[in-house]
Parts: structure tokens; C-alpha cells; sequence
């Protein structure tokens, strides 16, 4: 298993004075768009997404609701959450495919410790590398979308792969080819963003004034992208954060904290060292004689 | 008891001390591995990195229980009481080597109390971050957020913790014949009169009280 | 569908009534969200409930489960009386002008000829009025008292808003908003395209349903249009295929009727099947009936149908009354069935009243189910604790289980909803002894002939002069079947000037080229043309859309002839004008009808009073349908037989449909409001394709568990949560499922009284891969449509408890 | 135009790789093994139509083997077939899960029969229900079957034994149907259009 090629624009676990090889970076970024808006929610994004990556979660129960599986989990990488709001006596089901975002700047690479568990493709796919994956699930905490699962059966983190092995061969990813409503594209970035604005505009002429793309900043941007009806309110879609950032704690651990922990051992070291030699070791034995002289 | 030594250190004390050291450099290796990822190579020593992550919360646990041990035996004496101010009032003198000089110090002077205040106190928050991430048994039934902040907790009580073992590692280093304590349990009277000689005089007291009554 | 799938993207307004294609049909429905993005159209949906296809829509209207013809009626009012109809097009394509016998006539909510005794109507009066010639007289300035737009606009005037929202539910602005939708399709260039499905047949007046929009369509000029159409988005993935070859009990291939008691010869059956031409110069192509008859029978029995033996018609069966599905039960239960044969039909769980199932099956002496999966069919005598609650020592039935192939073990072709008839390859075999459908039907055919010939038996010609020249006679392979049914000349053919057309044995191309002497064969003759001298057609793949309509022609084939739009001449005026220059499908080239389309009409240029529905007999579109209707030749709102309200606030006297199909026993299972007070209607999701996808593990873990659907009001009045274990109970049964509760379910305020839906999904039952469960059907009453005895499904009466 | 297709497909996944790789951000030796084998590489594609519902979505059938004679292919995978005009490779939830449906647990794989009474399952061979179910039927023809009427019309039918056929078969499963029970005189037939 190779743990570095040129394509890795980042890498878990490895020095910024050491990166990985990234000559390759001038290639096309890719980006899954998703409307909501012409989204019906009939999970056929998740069947395909089970077929494709041989996952099956167990079959579960119903609580009340039309989600199913409930939740991401280690053998569920997307699901359907569906949201019901009535407004002005109009009532909407908001229906939002959830899974990896694919961020532009992952807190998932960011937390995770083990080097080259999480890499960062040259074409934007953030994927698990399952092989160097130590199940620490740091990963879970500094994803601001919540979506990295670790596995019970094999302790490892799983999510969205983009179908990185479909990508690599120049196929879509199997959610975007299966959707029947074309609520799911694929392409490079600019072009998802192109056909996310032709989106806008039709929304905002059947009078979705707020009508906008999420493509958050605070991430760096995403390859995973929606056309959201209510960009203004995000969290009326069961909850996607209005402002996601990577948590400022993981910045501190991942950042500054580490070396001052390192300039702290280094200063531990360094005092013991010098006042070893500055005051030497205190022996009663040689007390003793020094006292007798 | 020999004319020359005092015991110091129980046998389960030191068993407890031994466990505590041997679990902390497991737990520390590994965990100093998840920390710098350019450490990585630390992992080995567990099989691989797997293995270390599966690991360190065990060893983890087996630290707190010799920590466990170490409380037991040593609370009492850990309470700080007035006798100890001049050892913060003379600290400097101490420093540079000329502690019996200037304090009398009784079992364990300031330094040593606070510093066991400090690990227990570090492996309590150790131990309650460290169940609260543990994956994937506790952690998914935590908040992310709590996890998130106990992760960084552990990680900065886990520093802590280190770099103040290396004090107490340096300390013990640096007043010889303080390591044989540990190990034998016994220290010299020569060693107790120069760093405890309030602790031996105690110890004498009873030795003569006990020898006093043997002979009555 | 009279257009097609990809026809939808032609739109201007998607109705979505008396179905749910998102849920239903999600691949399908993509040609709904490709108009609205690129076609600027509008999405309407009309439903009890708020569905996935209304998540995508403009605009939702709720109306009650079974209040579609008010509902419709209403609309019809509107745009009549507003003057929102294509005014050509009613003049020139629909029977508008005809004049009315003077004595039909509707009073009270019965039409004319209705008696009492009988409970059924005398139908003489539902017709035109002829001129000496025998042709239909007609007013085409729309005149006259008696003209069939008069009577209607008469008919539909007590369809006001008000009564609409009385008897529906549906708030006045509500209604009147999706009228206005309606309304701005009646501009030439603007196309409606109605989009229909299971909500609207499985009712007691379900054919009604779909009429009362056809005559919406026709008088807003939209039948015949790309982009228009009445569009029925059929269940199953072959059910137009098995409707198309008649597996039903009083049909033949092609709409063939098969004969009955009143058929006593060949020459009677023909005289009274094929219909006379009743508007002068029309086509009414099915004159041409006998040629069909007659090749079908050649293919039938081959060499052995001969002119003297009536072309084999005696061996044909000829029914004394129609033994369809829910009558099949009716008499399994009376003990007058003995054998059933059931062919990957899950009859327990897609029959109402399941329990009825359940009694009917317990009284067969055996029951042979070809599979390919557990189906609790096969195992209805196991008990499964209050899931299927019987005792099998006390049922007798012998059950025979045969593993059959599915779809991907099998060569063959399956019918589309749009018609087109698509060819599949094998990619693997079936698992284990598996054998496909094709050869456990022929191995148990040449078993019974075996039999026969050995031991003789009553009328053995019947079994043993069916043709049955496959070269495996035990596996006959697709390609010789499909060739068999598109058929071939049995000797040389010449057309009228002489000229040979087909050499003796060579394949047909069309229909057009049978004969009624006997010297063609053919077993389905709307499927002529499938397999011809080229070859397969229906694998075709070629994915050119030259108009850029989607009507893409080479890509398999579409029945009849490859044609794509039916009555597509309907999409231009009488002089060849297209209506919508933008949906030219059709033009005049001096000579004959081209284009991009196969021309559904003759060779009668631009101008002739030829007219565009060349099916009918007058070659109108039929807002008034004659007798072909068994309620009326006007759509009639009648209750549900388990209605909420329990009357007819159009006419009190009439409350349910006088002719609907009930039998006694399954009578004494209906409930009032008393005991049932909620409206109970049921479903699919678009996780699960009625019960065969809980045998698959991917499906089911994306919906593993019953539920049914109610409002927050009613949750709130039981005190029951989301998650909670409930139990509906009808007049048949009961089930526990768990509750969603939601606001995509609402109260209505119907005739005055608050009314509750409660939604029950039918995908579980007591074998798969999902959670073990009860099969909805227990609830669902034994009540059929008139017209095509579809169970009604839609509308019945259910109560709603916590079950703690 | 299939046939550039599939070349385009074949040669995508084979041997031409590279160029897509490195135009969708991979560099192919070593982005290779780090990402997952790309599984259809030399499977058999067949095409099939999805048999759910009526919009006749086509599919892609995947199988393991390149038909040699010592294997028994399985079908592993299946997918949208992206020339469809209908679907243009989509599937919904039901036909994404369609290989969940070949492989289900509950496939049968050999006859049995549940006698009279019985609480389970016997597996018999082909032979043993063919012989039984045709003799059940033609016992119940020939007591049954009714040549003519009352009045004396010939009708050549007979009620008692019914069939109801499936609407997820081929037109030809259909007629061979057909056939097979109007050659009886079978007029109790029904399939699931009229539900």
C-alpha cells in the first residue's frame, strides 16, 4: 500500500515541513451538487450508495419518521433527512441528502493523528484510507457536519468516498447516477457552480427570493455542494450548520498546542539538564563527608 | 530495622508506584504517538498503530488503578499544613540544593504533596476524558462537542501529566539514593536525615518506643 | 399512457391526480422536474395527502380519498363557464356537437334506463341521435339543446366551488387556484399533461375518475399533443404487456374479446365485436376486427384452423359470466374452485380483505405458486401469530411451490407504460433447480398433453391442437414466441394493384398487412411490426431524437407500429396547422402524413372531414362516451361505499354507485362511521415496490417496518406520539403499525363535519427481509369498480387506537 | 452508437485508464492502490430492464466470468443503463437495490410441496410436481368441464380450475400463458392490472 502519491494535496498526520508530494496540483476540481429542491427524497442515492461501496447496514425499525436508516453510520455513508416546516400556511417537506461534504479544508485531515489516514485528493475528494485508520475517532470530532463513523465490528472510521473508485476510472459517483430527479450532479467545481446559479435564478423566479448555494467559506469551501431554497436559514434542513468551522479547539490542539507542548518538554529538559549541572546531584553520602570535613 | 535504613516505601506502595510508571510509558508512548503524528514510530512497540490505539485506554486504566493504589497509601501524608510554608518561602534556596538547610521537611515536603495533588488531579481528568472519547465503546454516546472537548482536555492533562513525571523522574534523579526507596523500599538514614529528618525522627521515635518496650 | 415517459418534459402544467409519480414512478417523474427546469412548467398535485411529488410542486391541493369526480366535475364547471377550453378543437375532435337521443336524461343521480330491480341500467337511450344514413347527427355551432356540450355544461353546473369544497374538503381558494392552473392550458400552445396512476382506478368509480379528466383533456385540447395526453402510469413493469396480450379472463390478445354465450358461431362473435361506422367518411379502424380475429386463431392452432372448422373458434372457451380476480375468490370461497395456478402474483397480500384471501385459498384443493421468491401466497396456511392467524392442520389445500426465474435470468421483451415494448438479455441463470416462467408453464402444458394422449379425457383436441411448434417443446425460447406473436404470412400476399408484399412464411410489419381468410398469422396484432423481416425491433438502441421532442423512434418499439403519441394528428387542426408550431410532430408532405411521429391516421390529406380519433367510430374524442361506461355516460360523483359523511349531498336518494361491484357476503363486511370514523386510505412508498422488495435486504433496510400516516390533530385527540405502536381496525381486521405522525396529513372539513385521513403504506407482511408485520390488505374492503372491477383500495372506513 | 459506448466504457475502464485519472486529479500507478479496485473492470454487462414498475428503466447487469463453460455466472452488481432515453442511467431506491432482489434469502431453489394438512415444506424433484400438479388439473378438467350450455351453444369451458398470471413476466411468458389455459378451456383468469 502506497501511503503518498503526487495527487495528495494533504495528508493526515504529516508535518507542514514535511508534506506530501503535490506537484500535480493544477487538475480540475470535481464537486457533487445537490438541489434540493427537485430532491423527493426516495433514497435511491442510499440504495445505490449500499449497492456500489457492499454495505449493508442491519435492518432496523421505525420510530416515526421516514428516515431509515436513522442515522450515518459505518455501513450507512448517506442518508435522506426529511423536515417538515409550515409557513405563512404553506407547507414544505425539506428533504437533504447528508453525507461527506468533502471540504475544501477538512477537520477531519485536520484532527486526525495517524499519517496518511485521511487524504486530501488533488481533485478535491477527501477519502479514509482505511488501511492507516487507527479508529481514534478525532476524525468524528473535528468533521463540523458530524458525518465520520467508527465501526464497531473493525474500529476504523468510515464515510462518502465520493465513489473515489468510480471517479478514478471517469465514472460519476453512484448517487449522482442514480438519482431519477437529476437533483444530484456531478462535474468539475466551476461547472456545479455554474449550473448551481441557472438553479438559483429559476428558483428565485417561482419566488424563492433566499434561494442560494452552500458552498460555506468557513470550510473552505466544499465538493459536496446544495442548492438550498432558504440559503438564509440552512438549518431549516434538518439542521446543516449556517456558519460551519472547523471547532477553534481543534485549531488549538492541532495548532499552536502542539508546539508548545514540544517547547514545553524541550524546556523541561533543558532546566533539569542545567541545573543538574549547575547544582549537581545531592548524595547524602557525599553530604555526609561533606558535613565531616 | 538496619542501623542504616529506614523503610520508606511499603511493598504494595511500591507495586503500585512500579504498575503506575510502567503504564504511564505505555500509555505515554502510545499516546505522545497519537499526539505528534511524526512519532508515529512509537506505535511499534505495540505491533502497530492498531493495536496502540486499542491499547492505550487499557493501559490507561491500569495507570489510574496503580495511581488508585498510590492515593490510598499516600493521601494522608499529602495534605499540606503550615509546617510546609517556609518550603514555598525558601524555594529558591531549595532549588540550588540547600533544602535541609533551610526547611525541615516532615514525609514529603511541599513540592512532593502538590505534585501528587497534580497527578491525581490529571489522572481523574485523564481517565473521565479519556472514557468520555473512548471509541467506539463510549464515545458515540457523547455530544461531539463534549468529545471534541474532552479529547483536547486529555490531550493537555496528558502534557501536564508529563512533563511533570519528568520533574518528579529529574527530582528523584537529582537526590540520590532516593531511587533504591522506590525500589527496596528502604532508604538510608543518611538520605532521610538530609531530606526527611522530620519524617526519621518520627521513625526513630517509634523505633525507640518499640525497641524501649521490647526490652521492658 | 396515450404519450410517453420522456413526453413529459413537452409540458406546460403536470397534473398529478389519483397518483403519486414521484413516489410511484421517481424515474419517470425526472421528465416532470426536466419541464419545470427547462420548460418553465408548473407541477400540481391533487392528493388526500401531502406526497413526495407534492414536496417538488408548485402547488398541493388536498381533497378527501374518493371525491375525485366532484373534485374534476368542479373543474369541468370552471372552465366551461369561464370559457377556458379549446374552442376549435371541441368543435372539430370531440363529439361536442352530436345530438343526444331525447330520451337519455340524468335525474337525481341516475341517468336514464336505470332499473331498479335489476340494479342495472337499460343503456338505449345513451346514444346519439342518427340520420337516415346511420350516421350521428350533429349541430357544430354547438347550439342545440341536445348537443352532447350542452348536456354536459348542464351536467357539470351543480359542480360549483361551493359543492366542491362541501363534499372534497378542498378550501374554495385552494380549488379555485388549481382551476385557474388548469384553465391557462387551454390556449393551443399550452399542454396539460395528466399524469394518473393506482388513486384513481382502485376506487368503485375509478374508470369514471380517468374519464372526468379525458374530457377535461379533450375540451382543452390536449389529447394528441406532445406534452398533453392522459398518461395512466401503470404499476407493474409488464402489466401493459399482459394487458396487451389479454391474460384476463374474457380478453384475447390486441383488446380481442373473447367469445361468450351470445357468440354461438364464428360469424356472430365477428358481427357483434366489430363495430359499425357511425360519422360519415370516418376510418373506425376497428372494422377491421375480423382480421385480427381471424390470425389470431391461425396462431392459435395453426394449420389445424381451417375455414371449415370456423378457423378452430370452437376450441376457444366461451364464458358465461367474467371470472376476474375478485370474482375468483369470491366463488374459491363458495367452494366452486378447486385448482388455482398462481404465477408470481402475491393473491394474499394484493387482494382486498385478506382474510377473505385467506378462506378462499383454505377451500382449494390445490394451489400450484410459480416464484421466484417466498411469498405469502405460497404460504398462507403457516401461522405467524396474529400476522397470519390460522391453523394448518385444518387447511387441506395441497400447495405446490415452483422456483422461477426473474427478470435478469430470462430473454424476452416487457411493455412500458408509454408502450414500448424493450427486449432483455439473460445475465446469469436462475439459483439452484430454478426454471424460467416460459418453461414451467410448457413442461406442465406437455405433461397435461402427455396425459391426454395417453388416457384421453373430455374434448382433448381443445389442449392438443393448440399450436405448439417450438423446437424445444418443453423450453420454447423467447425469440420464437415474440416472432410467433408478432406473425407472418401463411402464403404469398399481394396488395390490391398485385404486388407481392410477403412471400409465404416472411414476418408482418404491421397489422395492416392482415388478413380475415386465413393466410396470415398473428397473436397479438398491436404487436405486428415487433419482430419483423429486419429483426428484433424491440432491442433497437438507437437514441436519435430528430424533433427534439424525446420521442426518440429508434429506440426499441413502441406498439402500435412504433407509434409514440397516439391520435397525434389530433396535434393539428383540420388543415394541417399545428396548434403549437413548437410541437410539429406531423406534416403534409403532398402525398402522405410524415414526420417525426408515425401518423395515427390515413392518408386523408389536410382539409378532409376525416377526423383524428380513427379508432372510434364516429372518429371523435368522446366527452360523452355512449354506452361504454356501465355508471353513465357522464362521470357522476358517488360516495365511497364506506363513506365518512354517509351521504350524497348531490343527491341524497343516490349516495354510492348504483352499479358498483359488491357481493352479498363481502356486504355484511362493510362498517360505518359509528365504529370506523376515519377516512383509512392506502399506498406505496417510493422505498418499496408493493411486496416483493422486502425480500431484498437493500431495500428493506431504507423502510424496514409498517406504519401508517395521521394528522397532528388526530394524534393529539388520541394522545398518541410518533413511534407508537397503533392499531387500525376495519370492518375485515386489524393491523399494528407503528405512527407517523405529521403534517403532511391534515383534517378536512367535509359537508360541515371535521374528517381524518389515516395513510397506510402496503409493503410488509409476514415473509422478507423487513420486519415481520401484518399485510395491509386486512383492512381493505371487497369492493370493485363497475367498470373494471378494480378492488377499491383508496377510500374506506377505519378506526385508529393507541396500543399501549 | 452503443457500440461507441461500450467501447468507451471498455476502454475508460481498461486500458486508457490514465487519461481519466489524471484528468480527474489521480496519478494512476500509485492513486490506484490506495483507492479501491475498480470492480467492474472484466465483468460480463448485460443489458436487462428493470421489472418493477412501468417506466422500463434499463439496467446494466454485472456478473463475475467471461462466460467460460467452467463457471455459473452471479450477477454481483447492477446499475443504470445511461443510454436509456427513459432513464439516462437513473434508478430509484427499488431498481438501485435490484441485485438485493436476485440474491434475496428468500429465493426458492427447488420444488416443494406442502401436503394436505401439513405444517411444512417437502422438497420434491421437478418430476414429482409436474406428474402431480398435471394430473390434479386434468382431473379437474375432465370432471368439471361443461361442452354446452343450457342451450345447447358449444362453450368448451371450464371454471373450476383457475390461473392468475404475473405482470412482471415477458410478453412471451404471457402468451405461452395465454396458450397454455385457453388450450385447457380455462375462462377463470386473471393477472395484476386489475389491481
Amino acid at each position: 500500500m502506497s501511503l503518498q502519491t503526487q495527487d495528495y494535496l494533504a495528508r493526515s498526520g504529516t508535518n507542514a515541513l514535511t508534506p506530501p508530494p503535490r506537484a500535480r496540483d493544477a487538475q480540475l476540481k470535481v464537486a457533487k451538487l445537490i438541489d434540493v429542491s427537485i430532491c423527493i427524497g426516495c433514497k435511491a442515492c442510499q440504495v445505490a450508495c449500499a449497492e456500489w461501496n457492499d454495505l449493508r447496514e442491519e435492518v432496523g425499525f421505525n420510530v416515526g419518521k421516514y428516515e431509515n436508516p436513522l442515522n450515518l453510520s459505518s455501513e450507512t455513508w448517506t442518508v435522506m433527512r426529511f423536515n417538515e416546516i409550515e409557513e405563512n400556511g404553506k407547507l414544505q417537506w425539506l428533504i437533504r441528502k447528508d453525507g461527506c461534504m468533502h471540504c475544501s479544508d477538512p477537520g477531519c485531515l485536520k484532527a486526525c493523528p495517524s499519517p496518511g489516514a485521511i487524504v486530501k485528493h488533488a481533485n478535491g475528494i477527501v477519502d479514509f484510507i482505511s488501511e492507516n485508520c487507527i479508529g481514534c475517532g478525532y476524525c468524528v470530532t473535528g468533521c463540523p457536519f458530524d458525518v465520520p463513523r467508527i465501526s464497531s465490528h473493525d474500529k476504523r472510521a468510515y464515510k462518502c468516498t465520493l465513489c473515489v473508485d468510480r471517479v478514478s476510472v471517469g465514472q460519476e459517483p453512484a448517487c449522482v447516477k442514480t438519482c431519477p430527479t437529476s437533483a444530484i450532479r456531478f462535474g468539475t467545481k466551476e461547472d456545479m457552480k455554474h449550473v448551481a446559479e441557472e438553479r438559483i435564478a429559476e428558483l428565485q423566479s417561482r419566488g424563492f427570493a433566499n434561494a442560494g448555494l452552500y458552498d460555506p467559506e468557513g470550510v473552505g469551501g466544499t465538493h459536496v455542494m446544495y442548492v438550498l431554497h432558504h440559503a438564509d436559514r440552512p438549518e431549516l434542513y434538518n439542521g446543516l450548520p449556517k456558519d460551519p468551522k472547523i471547532n477553534p479547539l481543534i485549531g488549538f490542539w492541532k495548532g499552536i498546542f502542539k508546539p508548545l507542548a514540544a517547547v514545553g518538554f524541550a524546556v523541561t529538559f533543558a532546566a533539569a539538564a542545567l541545573h543538574y549541572l549547575a547544582v549537581g546531584p545531592i548524595d547524602p553520602e557525599e553530604h555526609d563527608e561533606e558535613e565531616k570535613s | 530495622m538496619s542501623k542504616h535504613l529506614v523503610r520508606r516505601h511499603s511493598y504494595v506502595a511500591r507495586v503500585g508506584h512500579w504498575l503506575t510508571v510502567f503504564s504511564f510509558f505505555v500509555v505515554t508512548l502510545s499516546g505522545l504517538a497519537f499526539f505528534f503524528p511524526s512519532l508515529r514510530w512509537l506505535t511499534a512497540i505495540f505491533g502497530t498503530p492498531q493495536l496502540a490505539q486499542l491499547l492505550h485506554p487499557i493501559f490507561g486504566i491500569i495507570m489510574i488503578l496503580g495511581l488508585c493504589i498510590l492515593f490510598v497509601k499516600n493521601v494522608a501524608h499529602a495534605i499540606l499544613d503550615k509546617d510546609d510554608v517556609p518550603w514555598f518561602t525558601n524555594v529558591i534556596e531549595i532549588l540550588k540544593g540547600r533544602e535541609h538547610e533551610v526547611v525541615e521537611v516532615g514525609q514529603y515536603n511541599a513540592g512532593q504533596k502538590m505534585l501528587f495533588w497534580t497527578i491525581i488531579g490529571l489522572g481523574a481528568v485523564l481517565i473521565v476524558t479519556g472514557i468520555i472519547a473512548w471509541q467506539p465503546y463510549f464515545a458515540p454516546l457523547f455530544p461531539v462537542s463534549v468529545v471534541r472537548l474532552c479529547l483536547v482536555l486529555h490531550s493537555l492533562s496528558a502534557i501536564a501529566l508529563m512533563l511533570g513525571i519528568i520533574v518528579h523522574a529529574y527530582m528523584a534523579f537529582w537526590y540520590k539514593g532516593t531511587i533504591r526507596g522506590m525500589i527496596r523500599g528502604t532508604v538510608t538514614r543518611k538520605w532521610a536525615a538530609l531530606h526527611h529528618p522530620r519524617w526519621l525522627r518520627e521513625i526513630e521515635k517509634g523505633e525507640d518506643a518499640h525497641s524501649s518496650r521490647l526490652s521492658s | 399512457m396515450t404519450n410517453h415517459w420522456v413526453d413529459i418534459k413537452n409540458a406546460n402544467l403536470i397534473v398529478v391526480m389519483g397518483g403519486n409519480a414521484a413516489e410511484a414512478h421517481p424515474v419517470g417523474f425526472r421528465w416532470a422536474i426536466d419541464a419545470k427546469i427547462n420548460n418553465k412548467a408548473k407541477i400540481l398535485v391533487v392528493d388526500p395527502r401531502f406526497t413526495r411529488s407534492a414536496a417538488v410542486a408548485d402547488e398541493h391541493v388536498r381533497l378527501r380519498p374518493g371525491t375525485d369526480i366532484t373534485f374534476l366535475n368542479g373543474v369541468l364547471n370552471y372552465l366551461i363557464s369561464n370559457d377556458k377550453y379549446q374552442q376549435e378543437y371541441v368543435r372539430e375532435y370531440t363529439n361536442a356537437s352530436f345530438l343526444v337521443r331525447d330520451d337519455f336524461d340524468f335525474n337525481d343521480g341516475l341517468f336514464s334506463g336505470w332499473d331498479e330491480s335489476k340494479k342495472q341500467y337499460d343503456k338505449s337511450s345513451w346514444n346519439y341521435q342518427f340520420d337516415e344514413d346511420g350516421y350521428a347527427r350533429r349541430d357544430p355551432t354547438l347550439m342545440h339543446p341536445r348537443c352532447v356540450w350542452n348536456l354536459l355544461k348542464k351536467h357539470v353546473s351543480r359542480y360549483t366551488p361551493e359543492m366542491v369544497e362541501q363534499i372534497c374538503g378542498t378550501p374554495q381558494a385552494d380549488f379555485l387556484k388549481a382551476c385557474e392552473m388548469f384553465a391557462e392550458t387551454a390556449a393551443p400552445d399550452k399542454t396539460m399533461t395528466s399524469l394518473y396512476a393506482l388513486g384513481w382506478t382502485e376506487h368503485t368509480v375509478g374508470a369514471q375518475n380517468i374519464r372526468t379528466m379525458a374530457i377535461i383533456q379533450l375540451i382543452l385540447g390536449n389529447i394528441g399533443m406532445p406534452g398533453g395526453g392522459i398518461n395512466a402510469l401503470r404499476g407493474h413493469s409488464n402489466v401493459q404487456g399482459l394487458t396487451d396480450i389479454g391474460v384476463m379472463a374474457t380478453a384475447l390478445p390486441g383488446y380481442l374479446g373473447l367469445p361468450n354465450e351470445r357468440h354461438v358461431d364464428l360469424q356472430t362473435y365477428l358481427n357483434m365485436s366489430t363495430p359499425k361506422m357511425t360519422g360519415r367518411g370516418q376510418v373506425n379502424y376497428w372494422g377491421n376486427y375480423p382480421k385480427f380475429f381471424i390470425s389470431l386463431l391461425k396462431s392459435f392452432y395453426g394449420d389445424k384452423a381451417t375455414p371449415e372448422n370456423e378457423f378452430g373458434y370452437h376450441w376457444l372457451p366461451k364464458f358465461q359470466q367474467m371470472v376476474d380476480a375478485m370474482r375468483f375468490i369470491e366463488m374459491t370461497e363458495n367452494g366452486e374452485i378447486n385448482g388455482f395456478l398462481v404465477q408470481g402474483y402475491n393473491v394474499v397480500a394484493c387482494m382486498p380483505n385478506k382474510h377473505k384471501s385467506i378462506r378462499a385459498l383454505s377451500k382449494l384443493k390445490f394451489l400450484v405458486v410459480i416464484d421466484p421468491v417466498a411469498s405469502e401466497t405460497a404460504n398462507f396456511w403457516q401461522n405467524h401469530d396474529e400476522f397470519n392467524d390460522v391453523k394448518p392442520e385444518e387447511i387441506q389445500t395441497e400447495v405446490f411451490n415452483l422456483p422461477s426465474s426473474l427478470f435478469a435470468e430470462e430473454d424476452g421483451s416487457i411493455t412500458n407504460s408509454g408502450r414500448w415494448v424493450q427486449w432483455h438479455w439473460e445475465g446469469a441463470p436462475p439459483p439452484g433447480e430454478g426454471k424460467t416462467d416460459s418453461a414451467i408453464i410448457a413442461e406442465i402444458m406437455m405433461k397435461i398433453r402427455e396425459l391426454y394422449e395417453k388416457e384421453g379425457g373430455r374434448l382433448p383436441e381443445q389442449i392438443l391442437n393448440m399450436a405448439w411448434d417450438y423446437s424445444k417443446k418443453k423450453h420454447p425460447s423467447s425469440e420464437e414466441i415474440i416472432k410467433e406473436v408478432n406473425g407472418k404470412a401463411l402464403a404469398d400476399l399481394y396488395d390490391g394493384n398485385g404486388t407481392l408484399i410477403l412471400k409465404k412464411g416472411q414476418q408482418v410489419s404491421s397489422f395492416a398487412q392482415l388478413r380475415a381468410d386465413g393466410s396470415t398469422a398473428c397473436g397479438c396484432w398491436i404487436y405486428a411490426g415487433c419482430w419483423t423481416e429486419a429483426g428484433n425491433q424491440m432491442a433497437r438502441r438507437d437514441t436519435a431524437d430528430p424533433s427534439g421532442l424525446g420521442n426518440m423512434p429508434g429506440w426499441a418499439w413502441a406498439w402500435p407500429v412504433n407509434r409514440r403519441i397516439l391520435y397525434n394528428r389530433a396535434s393539428m387542426d383540420r388543415n394541417g396547422k399545428p396548434w403549437d408550431p413548437k410541437r410539429q410532430l406531423l406534416h403534409w408532405d403532398g402525398a402522405k402524413w410524415t414526420g417525426y411521429d408515425v401518423p395515427d391516421f390515413t392518408a386523408a390529406p389536410p382539409g378532409s372531414e376525416v377526423n383524428p380519433f380513427i379508432m372510434q367510430q364516429e372518429g371523435v374524442g368522446r366527452l360523452f362516451a355512449l354506452d361504454k361506461m356501465a355508471e353513465g355516460p357522464f362521470s357522476e360523483h358517488y360516495e365511497p361505499m364506506e363513506s365518512p359523511i354517509g351521504t350524497n349531498p348531490l343527491h341524497p336518494n343516490v349516495v354510492t354507485s348504483p352499479t358498483v361491484r359488491l357481493f352479498q357476503r363481502d356486504a355484511a363486511e362493510l362498517g360505518n362511521t359509528e365504529k370506523f370514523p376515519y377516512v383509512g386510505t392506502t399506498y406505496r412508498l417510493t422505498e418499496h415496490f408493493h411486496t416483493l422488495t422486502k425480500a431484498s435486504e437493500l431495500n428493506a433496510m431504507t423502510q424496514p417496518e409498517a406504519f401508517a400516516e395521521i394528522s397532528e390533530t388526530l394524534a393529539a385527540k388520541l394522545a398518541i406520539k410518533s413511534g407508537d405502536m397503533i392499531k387500525v381496525t376495519s370492518a375485515r381486521g386489524f393491523v399494528k403499525v407503528k405512527a407517523v405522525v405529521t403534517k403532511r396529513v391534515k383534517q378536512l372539513m367535509v359537508n360541515g363535519q371535521p374528517t381524518e385521513v389515516v395513510g397506510l403504506p402496503i409493503h410488509w407482511g409476514f415473509k422478507g427481509a423487513t420486519r415481520k408485520g401484518f399485510l395491509t390488505n386486512v383492512l381493505t374492503p371487497s369492493i370493485g369498480d363497475s367498470n373494471t372491477q378494480t378492488p377499491e383500495f383508496k377510500a374506506f372506513l377505519v378506526n385508529v387506537e393507541r396500543v399501549s | 452508437m452503443q457500440v461507441n459506448r461500450r467501447q468507451f466504457f471498455k476502454i475508460c475502464s481498461g486500458g486508457m485508464a490514465g487519461t481519466t485519472l489524471a484528468a480527474l486529479g489521480f496519478s494512476p500507478s500509485e492513486a490506484l492502490a490506495d483507492v479501491r479496485a475498480y470492480k467492474l473492470l472484466r465483468a460480463r454487462e448485460v443489458r436487462n430492464t428493470c421489472p418493477y414498475c412501468s417506466v422500463g428503466c434499463g439496467i446494466l447487469m454485472y456478473s463475475r466470468s467471461d462466460e467460460s463453460g467452467n463457471v455459473k455466472e452471479s450477477i454481483f452488481h447492477i446499475e443504470g443503463d445511461p443510454d436509456h432515453p427513459v432513464s439516462r442511467g437513473a434508478l430509484c431506491p427499488k431498481g438501485a437495490g435490484l441485485v438485493g432482489f436476485v440474491h434475496s434469502k428468500d429465493r426458492l431453489r427447488y420444488p416443494e410441496v406442502r401436503e394436505a394438512g401439513s405444517k411444512e415444506w417437502k422438497r420434491i424433484s421437478w418430476e414429482e410436481a409436474l406428474e402431480r400438479i398435471a394430473r390434479h388439473i386434468k382431473e379437474d378438467r375432465d370432471a368439471n368441464f361443461v361442452e354446452t350450455n343450457a342451450n345447447g351453444v358449444t362453450v368448451n369451458r371450464f371454471t373450476t380450475t383457475g390461473m392468475f398470471a404475473c405482470t412482471a413476466s415477458t410478453n412471451e411468458v404471457g402468451y405461452l400463458t395465454q396458450k397454455f389455459v385457453r388450450s385447457l378451456g380455462m375462462v377463470s383468469v386473471d393477472h395484476v392490472a386489475r389491481i
